[in-house]
C-alpha cells in the first residue's frame, strides 16, 4: 500500500454560489486504507466538498482525477461514474425514500442487486451488513423507513453505504454520521470504520465531535472559509491544537453554576408512562437516554400542550427549538430574515401588520450575537450551510418572550466555537429566568444541565441532580433504568 | 399481529366495499347473482383502470386534471379508427403514449407544475375529441365489445377483470424495479438522482404507464358502451383521484396502493348503485354522493382509533 | 283499442342524466304532478325518478344497469348521449324491459324515441327572421355544449336555415355551453369586434343573458330568438309594450317527460306503438306571448304536460 | 437583460404580458375600433374570476393538497338563496348580501370540520360536500330563476368612470387581499402553513385557527361572487357556478402562485382572469370551431406557464 498514490484526488476546486464563496481553491488526495478527518466550521465548504466528490456538484474550477485511469475531466465525472468506482455517501441531511422499505430503499442504491429475486437478497444483504457494523441494531428490512425513529434511519443509510452488492465499497464519504446517532451507536460506526480502513478502504468522516475524528480519523484536514488550512497526519493534533487550526478561539468551557436555588414552579408534567417531573424559573432540564426513547415525543407532547392551535397568544408559553431542521424547522421559500422572526410574530405586529422596521432591527440583532455567516439575511434560508440554518432556529425560539423553551437537539451541526457561545447564551438566558428543556445526544452537553432526566422505553425512568449528573450515571440509568 | 398504518390504509377501502355490498345485496338480493354482479360491477372496468392511470402519475407527486379529457379522446379514436382503421389507430393510441411521456419530460425539465400543464391538455384532449366526434357516435371493434361481454364461468367478467388489473398494477408498482423507482421519485426525488439515476426517465416512464392503463381504460369504456362522444368520460378525472385516495394513496411522497386503488374504484362505483336502491329523492340524490363520501372515509378515522385504543390496551 | 294487459303491476323507472338547470328541474317536476296521480290511481305500481350527480353517460349507464337490477318493467330515459347508453340499453332490452327515450334520445334500435326535430327547431328560427328581415344580415350564434348531440342537430338547423336565404350571415358562433352566465360571457366577448348585428340565433335560455350583453355593449337591440324561459318572456313583453318589440320563442317543453311515461305505460300496456315518434317544439309567438307568459311559473319555463289521451292520440297520429 | 430580472422579480407579469398580448390580437381583428367595449367586458367578467380566484389563492398558498372545489356549489347556492330571500325586494338587500356571505361562511366551516375531523384530503372533503351544497340549493328552490332588485341589477352592471362597478368591487377586495397576504401577521402565517406544517406549527403558529379562517374566507368570497353573479345575470340559475371551478384554479397557478404552496401572487389573478377571458374571445372572434378553439386554449396556457418557467430559469 503506498500511500503517496492517491486513488481520487480534486485540485484546486473552486466553487460558488451567487455571492457566496463555497470553495475556494480546495485540493484533497484520497489513497487507500486511510480515513481522513474532515473537520471546520459551520459553513466552512465542507458538504461543498463531499458533493464534488461524490459527482453532483460540477465545480466552476478545478478537476477531479482517478488513478489508474487517464485523469477524468471534471465534465465526465459524474454521479454514476462515482458509483462504478466503489465511492458511497452518507450525506449530513438524511436521504432515504421515506416512503419505502429498507430493503427497497437498498435496491435504489445499488445497481448490483438487479435482476430475479432482488427483495430477498437485499433483505439478506442489508441485514447482513447491518449486523456486521450495528450488532443487536434490530432492524427489519421490510420496515418502511417512515416508520424508523431518526436514529435507525441514520442507521440504515450507514449501512447501504458500506454494503456490497457487487461493487465493493471503495471510499466511504460520512458527512456527520454520528449527529442523530447516541454515544453507544457511534463507537459502533467508529469502530468498523476502522476495521474497514484496516481492511484497505477510504473514509472520510467529517463531524464537529473533535474527540471522534482525534480517536478515529489517520489524517485530519481542516477547512476554514473554503480553503484548506491543514492537512497532517491525525497523531500531530491535539483536541485544544484541533479547535486553534480550526480559528475559533479555544474558550473556556460553559460551566454549570454550582449550588443554585431552585425557583417557582412553572410547569407539571405527568406523562402516560415513567416519572412525572416539574420544571421551575430560571432551570436548564436535561433529557437524556439512548435516541429515540421517547425524548422527542415529550417534548412534541409538552409543546402541543402549551401552544395554541386556534388563536396566537401575545405572551406565548413556550417556544421551540427544532432538531430535524428540515421536517420541522426551516421555512424553505423565505429569507433567513423570516425565518428567524417567525416565532415573534405577535411582537412585531402593529394593527395585525408586520412592522418592518421592528423585523429588521430583530434580524441584525441576532445575526450579530449568534453569528450568522450571511452577507445579507434577505438570502434565502437555503443558501445557509446546515449548522448556520439550525442557529437561526435557535435564534428564533430566542427571540420570542417565551419563558419555556424546548430543544430537541438543537446542536446537532453546529461547530464547537458556535456551541459555546450558544451555551453562555442559553447560560444568561437563565439567569434571567427562562427555563430551557434539553434533549441533547451529546453527553456533555448534559453535564452543563441543572438536572438530567433519563429517558428509557418511552418514560423517564430517573432523575439527577447537580453534581451526580455524570456521564457513568447517565449510561447506568438508561441501560439499567435505575439511577 | 400489529397493525401497522400501511395495513390499515389497505383495510379501509375493502371494508367500505364489503359494508356497501352488504348493504346493496340487502337492499337487492337479486344483486347477488352472476349476472347482477356483473351488472353492478362492469362498468367500474374502466373507472378502476384510469384510477391506476392517476396512481402513477400521484406516484410522482403529480396530479393529472386531464385524466377524463385523455380517456375520452382514447374512447373516441378506439370507436373511429380502432375501428375503421385499426392500423391507425393503434398509431394514434402510440403517439398519445408517447404524449404523455413528453409531458413528463417537459414537467420534469422545466420544473413545471403538473397541475397546470395537465390542466392545459385537458383542453387539448377535449379538442381533439370533439374534432373526431363532432357529435357522438362511433363504433366498438368488435373483439373489444366481445372482450368486455365475455362470460367466464362461475366469476364474472367484471371481477375477473377487475382482479387481474390490480394484480398486475400491483406487480408494477410494488414489485418491479421499475416501480420502486417511480415511488422513490414520488418519496425523496433527490436522493434517487444521488443514487445515479435518471429521474427524468423514471418520470417519463410514469406518465407513459399512466397513458398506458389510461388508454386501456377508453377502450374498455367504449367496449361497454359501444360507442363514443367527446364528453363521455369527463368525470373520470375528479373520481379516478378519489378512487387513489379511497384506496389509501397520498397525494404527496409516494405512497400508494395499486390492490387499494382498485378497490377505491369498486367502492365509488358501488356508491352509486346503492345510492339508486335506496330510492332517494332526486332533489337529495347528488347530495346522497357526497355523503357516502364522508362516511366511507370516516371509515378511516374510526380504524384509526381502533388501533389506537388496541395499542393503549 | 281496448287494453288487452293490465299496467296495475308494472314499475316505471325514469332515469335523467341531469338536473343542474331550470328546464331539468321543470322536467322532474311535470313528471311527479303527472305520475303521481297515475301511481295514486293504480294506473302503474310505480313511477320513479332517479338523478345522476353530473351530466355523464358512463354513470348514467350504470345508473340503467342498476335498474336492471332493481326489475323494473319499463326505463325512461332522458340521456346524455345518443350513443354511449347503447350497451347499457341493450342489456335492458334483452332483460325484457320497455326503454323509452325522450329529449336526449338513444339509438339503439331496440328503444322507443320520443324525438324533437331539433334540426327543425333550429331552421325555423331563420325561417322567421327571414319573414322579419328579407334584407337580411349579420346573425350571432350561441351554441350549446361542443360535443353533444343536440348541439350539433340545432346548429345543423340553423346553419341549413342560412342556407335557404343566403341574404343572412353567421358572422359569429360561441359556444354557450346552456348555461346563462357562460353564454352572457362569451357574448360580450365577441361582441366588441363584430359588425352590426339583426339577429341572435339561440339554443334555448340564452336570450336573456344576450339581451343584457348587448345592452351592456350599448348596441341596439337585435331580434334574439327566446327560448321559453320566462325571464325571457317577461323582457320581451316588456320590450313589446315600450317599443313594440318582436321576436320569436321556440324550445322543447319539459313536459315531454311525462309523454315518455304514458307511451311506457301503452308499450306495457300491450298497445302497439311506432318506434319513433316526433313531438312538436314549442313555440311562442308575438300574438301567443301574452298568454303563455300567464301560464309560465316564476322563474320557470314555458311547459305542456299530456294526459294519458293526449299521448294516445301522438301516438295514433304516427301510426 | 433587465426585462428578464424585472419579470424574475414579478411573476405575475407574465399573465398579463399574455393577457396584453391577446387583447391586442383580438382589437387587431377590427383594427381597433372594439378596444373600449373590449376592455370593458374583460374587466366586468374577469372580476367574477378574481373574487373567487382570491379566495382559492388563499386555499392553494395553505400548502401542497389543500384546494376548494365547492366554490361552485357555495356560488349557487348563496345566490340562489339570498335572490329567493330578497325576492326582488329593495328593503331586503341588506339581509339578501349577508345571507349570501353567511352561506358562504357557513360551507368554509363545514369544509373545514370535514377535513380536520375526519382527516380527509381536502380536495374530497370539498368535492363531496360540494354535493350536498349543490343538492341543498336544487331542494331549496328548484331551479326557479328569481330577479335581482332592480337596484342591485343596475349595480352590477353599472359602471363608474367607464369601470364596471364589480371590477370596483374585485378591485378593492384584491388591495385587501394583497396586504393581508403581504403585510400582515396572518399572511406571514399561512404562507408559513404553506411550506411545512409540522414547521409552522413548531414555530408557535396557531396552525388550525389560520386554516380555519383561511378556509371560511374562500368560502365567503365564493358566496360573495355566487351573490354578485346572480343579480349581474339576472337571476340565479343551478348551474352558474360550474365553470368556476377550473377558472378559480386556473387563475392562481397561471397568475404565478405556486401550487405547492406557501408562495402566493396577488396581482397575476388579474392578468390571469383578464387572460383567460381574453383568449376565448379572441378565438371566437378570429371564428375557430370549438375542437381547434380548445387545443388552441389549452396549448396557450401551456405556452403561459412554458414562458413563465424560463423566467425561473435564468434567475436561478
Ligand atoms: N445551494 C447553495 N446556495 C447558496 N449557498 C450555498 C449553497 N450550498 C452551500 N452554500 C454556502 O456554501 C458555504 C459552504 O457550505 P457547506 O454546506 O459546504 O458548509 P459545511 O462546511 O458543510 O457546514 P456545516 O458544518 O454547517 O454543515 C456556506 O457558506 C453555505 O452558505
Ligand atoms: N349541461 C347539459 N348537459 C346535457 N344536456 C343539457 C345540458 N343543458 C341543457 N341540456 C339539454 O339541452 C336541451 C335544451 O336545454 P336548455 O338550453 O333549454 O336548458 P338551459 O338553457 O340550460 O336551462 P336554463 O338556462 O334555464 O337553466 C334540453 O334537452 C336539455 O335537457
Ligand atoms: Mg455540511
Ligand atoms: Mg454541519
Amino acid at each position: 500500500m503506498n500511500e503517496q498514490t492517491p486513488i481520487l484526488s480534486v485540485s484546486d476546486a473552486r466553487v460558488r454560489f451567487g455571492e457566496v464563496v463555497a470553495l475556494d481553491g480546495v485540493s484533497l488526495a484520497l489513497s487507500a486504507g486511510e480515513c481522513i478527518g474532515l473537520v471546520g466550521h459551520n459553513g466552512a465548504g465542507k458538504s461543498t466538498l463531499v458533493g464534488i466528490l461524490n459527482g453532483g456538484l460540477v465545480p466552476q474550477e478545478g478537476r477531479v482525477e482517478v488513478s489508474g485511469k487517464a485523469a477524468v475531466q471534471t465534465a465526465g465525472w459524474d454521479v454514476a461514474t462515482a458509483r462504478a468506482l466503489g465511492l458511497r455517501c452518507v450525506f449530513q441531511e438524511l436521504s432515504l425514500c421515506p416512503n419505502l422499505t429498507v430493503a427497497e430503499n437498498a435496491r435504489l442504491m445499488h445497481e448490483g442487486l438487479a435482476g430475479g429475486a432482488w427483495r430477498a437478497r437485499a433483505r439478506a444483504l442489508v441485514s447482513k451488513t447491518l449486523d456486521e457494523i450495528f450488532p443487536g441494531h434490530g432492524i427489519d428490512p421490510r420496515a418502511t423507513v417512515s416508520m424508523l425513529p431518526i436514529a435507525r434511519r441514520q442507521m440504515v443509510e450507514i449501512a447501504l453505504a458500506f454494503c456490497d452488492a457487487g461493487t465493493p465499497p471503495g471510499i466511504v464519504i460520512l458527512d456527520e454520521p454520528t449527529s442523530s446517532l447516541d454515544a453507544g451507536i457511534a463507537r459502533q460506526l467508529l469502530d468498523h470504520v476502522r476495521r474497514f480502513v484496516a481492511a484497505g478502504g477510504t473514509v472520510i468522516l467529517i463531524s464537529h465531535i473533535l474527540s471522534e475524528i482525534l480517536n478515529t480519523a489517520t489524517r485530519i484536514v481542516v477547512m476554514k472559509d473554503g480553503r484548506v488550512v491543514a492537512d497532517r497526519p491525525a497523531a500531530e493534533f491535539t483536541q485544544a491544537g484541533l479547535v486553534t487550526a480550526m480559528g475559533t478561539a479555544g474558550r473556556e468551557q460553559a460551566r454549570r453554576l454550582e449550588g443554585k436555588g431552585r425557583g417557582e414552579v412553572i410547569l407539571t408534567h405527568a406523562p402516560a408512562v415513567g416519572l412525572p417531573f416539574e420544571i421551575s424559573r430560571g432551570e436548564v432540564v436535561g433529557l437524556a437516554g439512548l435516541a429515540g426513547h421517547g425524548q422527542t415525543e415529550l417534548l412534541r407532547a409538552l409543546h402541543g400542550r402549551l401552544s395554541p392551535e386556534w388563536r396566537a397568544h401575545a405572551d406565548p408559553k413556550v417556544a421551540y427549538v427544532a432538531g430535524d431542521r428540515r421536517l420541522d424547522g426551516v421555512f424553505d421559500l423565505w429569507s433567513i430574515r423570516r425565518n428567524l422572526t417567525v416565532g415573534a410574530l405577535p411582537d412585531l405586529l402593529r394593527r395585525g401588520l408586520v412592522q418592518p422596521e421592528a423585523e429588521d432591527r430583530a434580524a441584525a440583532d441576532w445575526k450579530a450575537r449568534i453569528g450568522i455567516r450571511t452577507p445579507d439575511m434577505g438570502l434565502p434560508i437555503l443558501s445557509l450551510s446546515g449548522g448556520n440554518q439550525q442557529k437561526v432556529l435557535f435564534a428564533r425560539a430566542l427571540l420570542t418572550r417565551a419563558p419555556l423553551i424546548l430543544m430537541d437537539d438543537p446542536m446537532r451541526g453546529v461547530d464547537v466555537g458556535t456551541k459555546q457561545e450558544v451555551y453562555e447564551i442559553i447560560r444568561a438566558e437563565a439567569e434571567k429566568g427562562r427555563s430551557f428543556v434539553w434533549y441533547s445526544t451529546e453527553m456533555e452537553e448534559m453535564e452543563l444541565c441543572d438536572r438530567v432526566l433519563v429517558f428509557r422505553d418511552g418514560g423517564i425512568v430517573a432523575e439527577l441532580t447537580g453534581a451526580s449528573i455524570t456521564e457513568e450515571a447517565i449510561l447506568a440509568a438508561s441501560f439499567l433504568g435505575a439511577a | 399481529m400489529r397493525l401497522t398504518p400501511d395495513m390499515i390504509r389497505l383495510a379501509v377501502p375493502f371494508l367500505a366495499l364489503a359494508v356497501l355490498l352488504a348493504g346493496v345485496f340487502w337492499l337487492q338480493p337479486r344483486a347477488m347473482t352472476y349476472s347482477g354482479l356483473n351488472l353492478l360491477f362492469n362498468l367500474a372496468v374502466p373507472i378502476a383502470l384510469a384510477t391506476l392511470a392517476q396512481m402513477f402519475i400521484i406516484s410522482v407527486n403529480d396530479l393529472d386534471l386531464s385524466m377524463g379529457a385523455f380517456v375520452s379522446f382514447v374512447a373516441c379514436v378506439t370507436a373511429t379508427f380502432l375501428n375503421d382503421a385499426p392500423l391507425v389507430g393503434a398509431l394514434i393510441l402510440l403517439a398519445s403514449i408517447g404524449a404523455y411521456a413528453a409531458l413528463g419530460v417537459i414537467i420534469h425539465v422545466r420544473q413545471l407544475p403538473a397541475i397546470v400543464v395537465t390542466l392545459g391538455m385537458s383542453f387539448v384532449w377535449t379538442g381533439l375529441a370533439v374534432m373526431i366526434l363532432p357529435s357522438p357516435g362511433g363504433a366498438a371493434p368488435d373483439w373489444i365489445r366481445s372482450l368486455m361481454t365475455v362470460r367466464p364461468p362461475f366469476v364474472p367478467m367484471a371481477i375477473v377483470a377487475s382482479v387481474l388489473i390490480a394484480l398486475v398494477a400491483h406487480l408494477i408498482i410494488a414489485r418491479s424495479t421499475l416501480g420502486v423507482l417511480i415511488r422513490g421519485v414520488g418519496g425523496n426525488e433527490r436522493s434517487v438522482a444521488r443514487a445515479g439515476w435518471s429521474v427524468l426517465r423514471a418520470r417519463a416512464a410514469a406518465y407513459a404507464l399512466a397513458a398506458l392503463f389510461a388508454v386501456l381504460a377508453g377502450m374498455a369504456l367504449v367496449g361497454l358502451t359501444t360507442a363514443a362522444d367527446a364528453n363521455i368520460a369527463l368525470r373520470y378525472t375528479l373520481l379516478s383521484i378519489a378512487g387513489v385516495i379511497l384506496g389509501g394513496g397520498e397525494f404527496v411522497g409516494g405512497r400508494v396502493s395499486a390492490v387499494g386503488a382498485v378497490v377505491g374504484a369498486l367502492t365509488l362505483a358501488l356508491a352509486g348503485s346503492f345510492l339508486s336502491f335506496l330510492r332517494l329523492s332526486p332533489d337529495w340524490q347528488i347530495g346522497a354522493q357526497g355523503a357516502i363520501l364522508i362516511l366511507v372515509l370516516a371509515l378511516r378515522l374510526g380504524l384509526d382509533a381502533m388501533e389506537r385504543r388496541r395499542m393503549r390496551a | 283499442v281496448p287494453a288487452v294487459a293490465d299496467t296495475s303491476d308494472s314499475r316505471i323507472a325514469l332515469s335523467n342524466n341531469y338536473a343542474g338547470n331550470s328546464w331539468r328541474q321543470a322536467m322532474l317536476t311535470s313528471w311527479e304532478t303527472v305520475t303521481g296521480p297515475a301511481v295514486a290511481e293504480g294506473v302503474v305500481a310505480a313511477a320513479d325518478a332517479f338523478t345522476t350527480g353530473e351530466n355523464s353517460a358512463t354513470e348514467q349507464a350504470a345508473q340503467i344497469q342498476n335498474m336492471i337490477l332493481q326489475g323494473y318493467d319499463a326505463i325512461v330515459v332522458n340521456a346524455a348521449s345518443p350513443t354511449a347508453l347503447n350497451g347499457a340499453v341493450r342489456e335492458a332490452c334483452d332483460a325484457g324491459i320497455v326503454v323509452v327515450s325522450f329529449d336526449g334520445i338513444v339509438t339503439e334500435p331496440c328503444a322507443w324515441r320520443i324525438a324533437v326535430d331539433f334540426h327543425e327547431m333550429g331552421r325555423v328560427q331563420i325561417e322567421y327572421l327571414a319573414e322579419h328581415l328579407p334584407d337580411g344580415g349579420n346573425l350571432l350564434e350561441i351554441r350549446g355544449l361542443a360535443g353533444v348531440f343536440v348541439d350539433d342537430e340545432i346548429s345543423a338547423g340553423i346553419h341549413a336555415g342560412v342556407a335557404e336565404h343566403p341574404q343572412f350571415e353567421i358572422v359569429g358562433s360561441v359556444h354557450g355551453d346552456w348555461a346563462q352566465d357562460v353564454a352572457q360571457r362569451a357574448v360580450a366577448g365577441i361582441l366588441p369586434s363584430l359588425p352590426e348585428i339583426v339577429g341572435v340565433v339561440t339554443q334555448g335560455g340564452d336570450g336573456y343573458g344576450a339581451a343584457q350583453a348587448i345592452a351592456a355593449a350599448g348596441r341596439d337591440t337585435p331580434i334574439i330568438i327566446m327560448g321559453n324561459r320566462q325571464d325571457e318572456l317577461l323582457w320581451w313583453s316588456e320590450q313589446k309594450a315600450a317599443n313594440g318589440y318582436e321576436t320569436m320563442s321556440v324550445s322543447i317543453a319539459p313536459g315531454v317527460s311525462t309523454l315518455a311515461f304514458w307511451v311506457a305505460q301503452q308499450i306495457l300496456d300491450g298497445n302497439e306503438v311506432p318506434k319513433e315518434l316526433v313531438v312538436p317544439f314549442l313555440a311562442i309567438t308575438q300574438d301567443s306571448l301574452a298568454e303563455d307568459l300567464a301560464n309560465t311559473p316564476v322563474g320557470g319555463v314555458a311547459n305542456v304536460e299530456y294526459t294519458l289521451e293526449d299521448a294516445q292520440e301522438v301516438i295514433a297520429g304516427a301510426m | 437583460m433587465t426585462f428578464l430580472r424585472m419579470t424574475a422579480s414579478r411573476p405575475w407579469l407574465w399573465a398579463w404580458i399574455a393577457a396584453v398580448a391577446v387583447f391586442g390580437i383580438t382589437i387587431a381583428a377590427t383594427a381597433g375600433a372594439s378596444a373600449a367595449g373590449l376592455a370593458q367586458a374583460a374587466f366586468t367578467f374577469a372580476a367574477f374570476s378574481v373574487i373567487v380566484g382570491l379566495g382559492q389563492m388563499f386555499v392553494i398558498t395553505l400548502g401542497p393538497g389543500n384546494i376548494d372545489l365547492s366554490i361552485p356549489a357555495t356560488m349557487t347556492l348563496a345566490g340562489t338563496v339570498s335572490l329567493k330571500l330578497m325576492d326582488g325586494q329593495e328593503a331586503m338587500i341588506l339581509p339578501g348580501i349577508l345571507v349570501a356571505l353567511g352561506i358562504g361562511a357557513c360551507v368554509g366551516v363545514l369544509n373545514y370540520t370535514l377535513i380536520r375531523a375526519l382527516r380527509i384530503p381536502p380536495i374530497i372533503a370539498t368535492l363531496a360536500l360540494s354535493f350536498i351544497v349543490q343538492s341543498t340549493a336544487i331542494w331549496t328552490n328548484r331551479g326557479l330563476r328569481v330577479k335581482p332588485p332592480e337596484s342591485l341589477a343596475s349595480f352590477s352592471t353599472g359602471t363608474l368612470w367607464g369601470v364596471p362597478n364589480v371590477a370596483i368591487v374585485a378591485g378593492l377586495l384584491t388591495i385587501a387581499a394583497w396586504v393581508l397576504l403581504e403585510r400582515s401577521g396572518h399572511g406571514r402565517r399561512i404562507s408559513a402553513i404553506g411550506q411545512s406544517l409540522p414547521a409552522a406549527r413548531r414555530a408557535g403558529i396557531p396552525v388550525e385557527g389560520v386554516r380555519l379562517a383561511t378556509y371560511v374566507l374562500c368560502a365567503t368570497l365564493a358566496g360573495l361572487c355566487g351573490f354578485l353573479l346572480s343579480c349581474f345575470s339576472g337571476g340565479a340559475a343551478l348551474n352558474m357556478g360550474a365553470e368556476f371551478l377550473l377558472v378559480s384554479i386556473a387563475v392562481v397557478v397561471i397568475g404565478g402562485s405556486s401550487v405547492a404552496g406557501g408562495n402566493s401572487n396577488v396581482p397575476g389573478i388579474w392578468g390571469a382572469a383578464l387572460f383567460l377571458f381574453l383568449v376565448v374571445s379572441m378565438l371566437n372572434t378570429y371564428g375557430f370551431g370549438a375542437g381547434p378553439r380548445l387545443i388552441l386554449t389549452g396549448f396557450i396556457i401551456i405556452a403561459v406557464i412554458l414562458a413563465a418557467s424560463a423566467r425561473g430559469r435564468t434567475a436561478a
